[in-house]
């Protein structure tokens, strides 16, 4: 089982050479298999016991949850704009706490970047499953908090 | 290559070039630190999908496309990773936000003595 | 004519960058605004069309030397000392040197001029002889690996020099090579969450694109010196994510070693074998039947050498700061 | 249309340096050379598509991968200093370090 999962990490990473390269003589594809076993050993020793599990899910949860996050980024790009460019009295920057609906690390990380991803919010601390978040206007923090982005993430990854 | 194409790609390319611009001016003119972080976070998150997106309608379906999806994919991986890093980093030096909650205040400083 | 205006612009910045540099007396800012400076340097060699420095430029100056500049910021205070009053003499002598240089400069040919030397000469011979002697598609891997094997030698013992030269005085010894005064509290970031998940998933791309970078060298820009440089990114990553200990348990001190001699060892043995096969020192064409697979394997062997040096010393020098408190 | 587009992050580039020279703090610097990595990466792209040499574009991929860890090192210096602060003196932050030092 184990050494499955090497393999099917090998076969990743070469694919990934492979559309890198554009390039396909023998030498450099036998040194390409080589460069990936190399790696994947290399994460193998990097591995920690407490670490998370890829789940192989998110392939394809992952690129639904981003046209969403694009869709709020070019809503909330547009208000920063108007900010930027406007008096500096229409801001109000305060922070909030939001939590996390999953709990796990990686959706957590998720969660973080996002908000920072979208423009009027960012993750400045993280705690347990609590986020820190700093927002440009109170309505921002509203927003947030509404918890829209926490749900959609838990259901990327849940628990 | 056919001109609709290339007149989309060209306008996305512009338009994104527009909001890294004013990313640039956001973090000029915003008062503080963490507003400016703000500001200049119109650069690392529209500016590249346009950009590079419209860069990838002119390269059409190609191993360069696939190149700056890379590209992309991990600009937006690292650059909230590396505003988040800055703020923590300002955060511990005892760099505080304007304005900020009281309560909340309370709730971030002893967070912060915790995890030390 | 766009890209020399946007040349000019770019080096003007430069200059504001430098006299920054040069005016700060926060060491810190001076760290930052280097970063600037190196990320100007790399867009100028972009836009020269010298995509090979240019990538060294940004495999050292975006992932290696801010790291190095602030673990070495660790150690001293963080303000620059105060300078003594320069002598009258000084500034004599220095704008004196300036002016030769400048009026030397004149009798240089000017950038791009075709009818300079280096032009006429060296440039027309290696463009067309490379695809008959050597036959790949980048020059400057032929160049640097092939036609100019010494120099490149020679900077791999450069690189190697430093890597003891930092050992010696920042070291613990025999056996010892990195001294760590105390590993409590733990190091790293282990604690902050967003760096330790996306360090894990990045790193490995790292890694990989160091590794496509060095075996990729003969056909687009990159080499030993690149992907050594990227790859040492890669494992700071993991060694500021996780914490030194933790990087030193993935690539043991002994093996760093044994990579920072090996390379130049291996690079060296290339030359040599050249003339135990009845060629001469790092003539590659002997290696093999066919001179130029001769050469393809010269070049891949020796651009391994370099890759394995600069890994091992840059993360020598790396853990070596780091593990000082 | 590229034409426009470098120029546009050029201009960007001189203000994300103006923000690097006025600082005030040491913070406003790092938050510009993160900018200017970043738009770093996408003038390499554009000037890439715009000379033809879409070859080049390993170089916007090694930016886009590893400029970040300038930052994670500033995070880790801070972090360093915050612990060297707390065990020697038992103050209870790393004042010294803060924000609105001027250069």
């Amino acid at each position: 089982m184990r050494l499955l999962r090497l393999l099917l990490v090998i076969v990743a990473l070469f694919t990934v050479w492979l559309l890198w390269g554009g390039l396909y003589k023998t030498p450099v594809l036998q040194l390409g298999i080589l460069s990936c076993a190399l790696v994947a050993w290399l994460m193998l020793r990097m591995a920690e016991p407490d670490q998370q599990k890829y789940n192989w899910r998110l392939a394809y949860r992952l690129p639904h949850y981003w046209l969403w996050l694009l869709g709020q980024m070019v809503v909330s790009n547009i208000q920063v704009l108007r900010l930027v460019l406007g008096p500096r009295s229409a801001l109000s920057p305060v922070l909030v706490e939001v939590d996390a609906q999953a709990s796990n690390k990686f959706a957590l990380a998720l969660l973080g970047n996002s908000i920072t991803l979208t423009p009027g919010t960012l993750t400045i601390d993280i705690d347990d499953n609590k986020i820190t978040a700093h927002c440009l206007t109170a309505a921002a923090a509203q927003s947030l908090q509404a918890g829209a982005m926490s749900r959609r993430v838990a259901r990327v990854d849940p628990d | 290559m056919n001109g609709a194409v290339e007149i989309v790609s060209g306008a996305l390319v512009v338009l994104g070039s527009l909001f890294v611009l004013a990313g640039g001016i956001g973090a000029l003119r915003m008062p503080d630190f963490y507003t400016r972080i703000h500001g200049a976070s119109l650069t690392d998150s529209l500016g590249p999908v346009l950009v590079l997106g419209g860069l990838m309608l002119q390269a059409g379906l190609s191993l360069v496309t696939i190149k700056l999806a890379a590209v992309l994919l991990f600009l937006m991986v690292t650059s909230p990773t590396a505003s988040y890093a800055l703020a923590n980093a300002a955060l511990l030096a005892g760099l505080r936000p304007a304005e900020m909650d009281a309560t909340t205040r309370a709730g971030v400083i002893n967070q912060e003595e915790d995890s030390a | 004519m766009t890209t020399l205006l946007i040349g000019v612009f770019l080096l003007l910045l430069l200059v504001i960058t430098a006299v920054a540099i040069v005016r700060s007396t926060d060491l810190f800012s001076g760290v930052m605004l280097s970063g600037i400076f190196s990320l100007l340097m790399a867009l100028n060699f972009f836009l020269l069309d010298a995509a090979d420095v240019a990538l060294t430029e940004a495999a050292v100056g975006a992932g290696v030397a801010t790291v190095l500049l602030l673990a070495g910021l660790k150690l001293t205070p963080s303000t620059e000392a105060r300078a003594r009053p320069v002598r009258p003499i000084a500034i004599i002598v220095v704008a004196i040197i300036a002016l030769l240089m400048i009026y030397a400069s004149f009798g240089q040919p000017s950038l791009g001029d075709p009818t300079a030397p280096a032009q006429t000469h060296v440039a027309p011979w290696y463009i067309e002889n490379t695809p008959e002697l050597v036959d790949i598609p980048n020059i400057v891997t032929a160049v640097l690996a092939s036609y100019r094997g010494y120099d490149t030698l020679g900077e791999v013992f450069v690189v190697l020099t430093a890597g003891i030269g930092v050992m010696f005085l920042l070291g613990g010894g025999r056996g010892k090579p990195f001294s760590r005064l105390h590993t409590d509290p733990p190091q790293g970031l282990s604690h902050y969450l967003i760096p330790k998940v996306i360090a894990r998933m990045l790193a490995p791309f790292i890694l990989l694109f160091a590794l496509f970078i060095q075996f990729h060298g003969e056909y687009s820009p990159g080499g030993g010196f690149q992907a050594g440089a990227i790859f040492v990114a890669g494992m700071i990553l993991y060694a500021l994510v996780r914490g030194e200990d933790k990087a030193l348990a993935v690539i043991p001190p002994h093996v760093l070693l044994w990579m920072s001699a090996g390379g130049a060892l291996l690079y060296g043995s290339v030359g040599l074998l050249g003339i135990a096969m009845g060629g001469q020192f790092l003539e590659y064409s002997v290696l093999a039947d066919n001179p130029v697979t001769g050469q393809h394997i010269g070049i891949i062997v020796i651009e391994l050498g370099v890759g394995l040096t600069v890994t091992g010393v840059l993360l020598s020098i790396f853990h070596a700061f780091a593990a000082r408190d | 249309m590229l034409l426009i587009a470098a120029i546009a992050i050029l201009v960007t580039m001189a203000l994300a340096l103006a923000r690097a020279l006025l600082g005030p703090s040491v913070y406003d610097r790092v938050l510009a050379v993160n900018m200017f990595g970043t738009k770093t990466v996408l003038l390499i792209a554009v000037m890439a598509f715009a000379m033809g040499r879409t070859d080049f574009l390993d170089l916007a991929l090694a930016y886009a991968l590893i400029n970040f860890i300038g930052v994670l090192a500033v995070l880790w210096f801070s972090h360093q200093h915050h612990l060297r602060n707390q065990s020697h003196s038992g103050t209870e932050s790393g004042d010294e370090h803060s924000g609105d030092r001027q250069p």
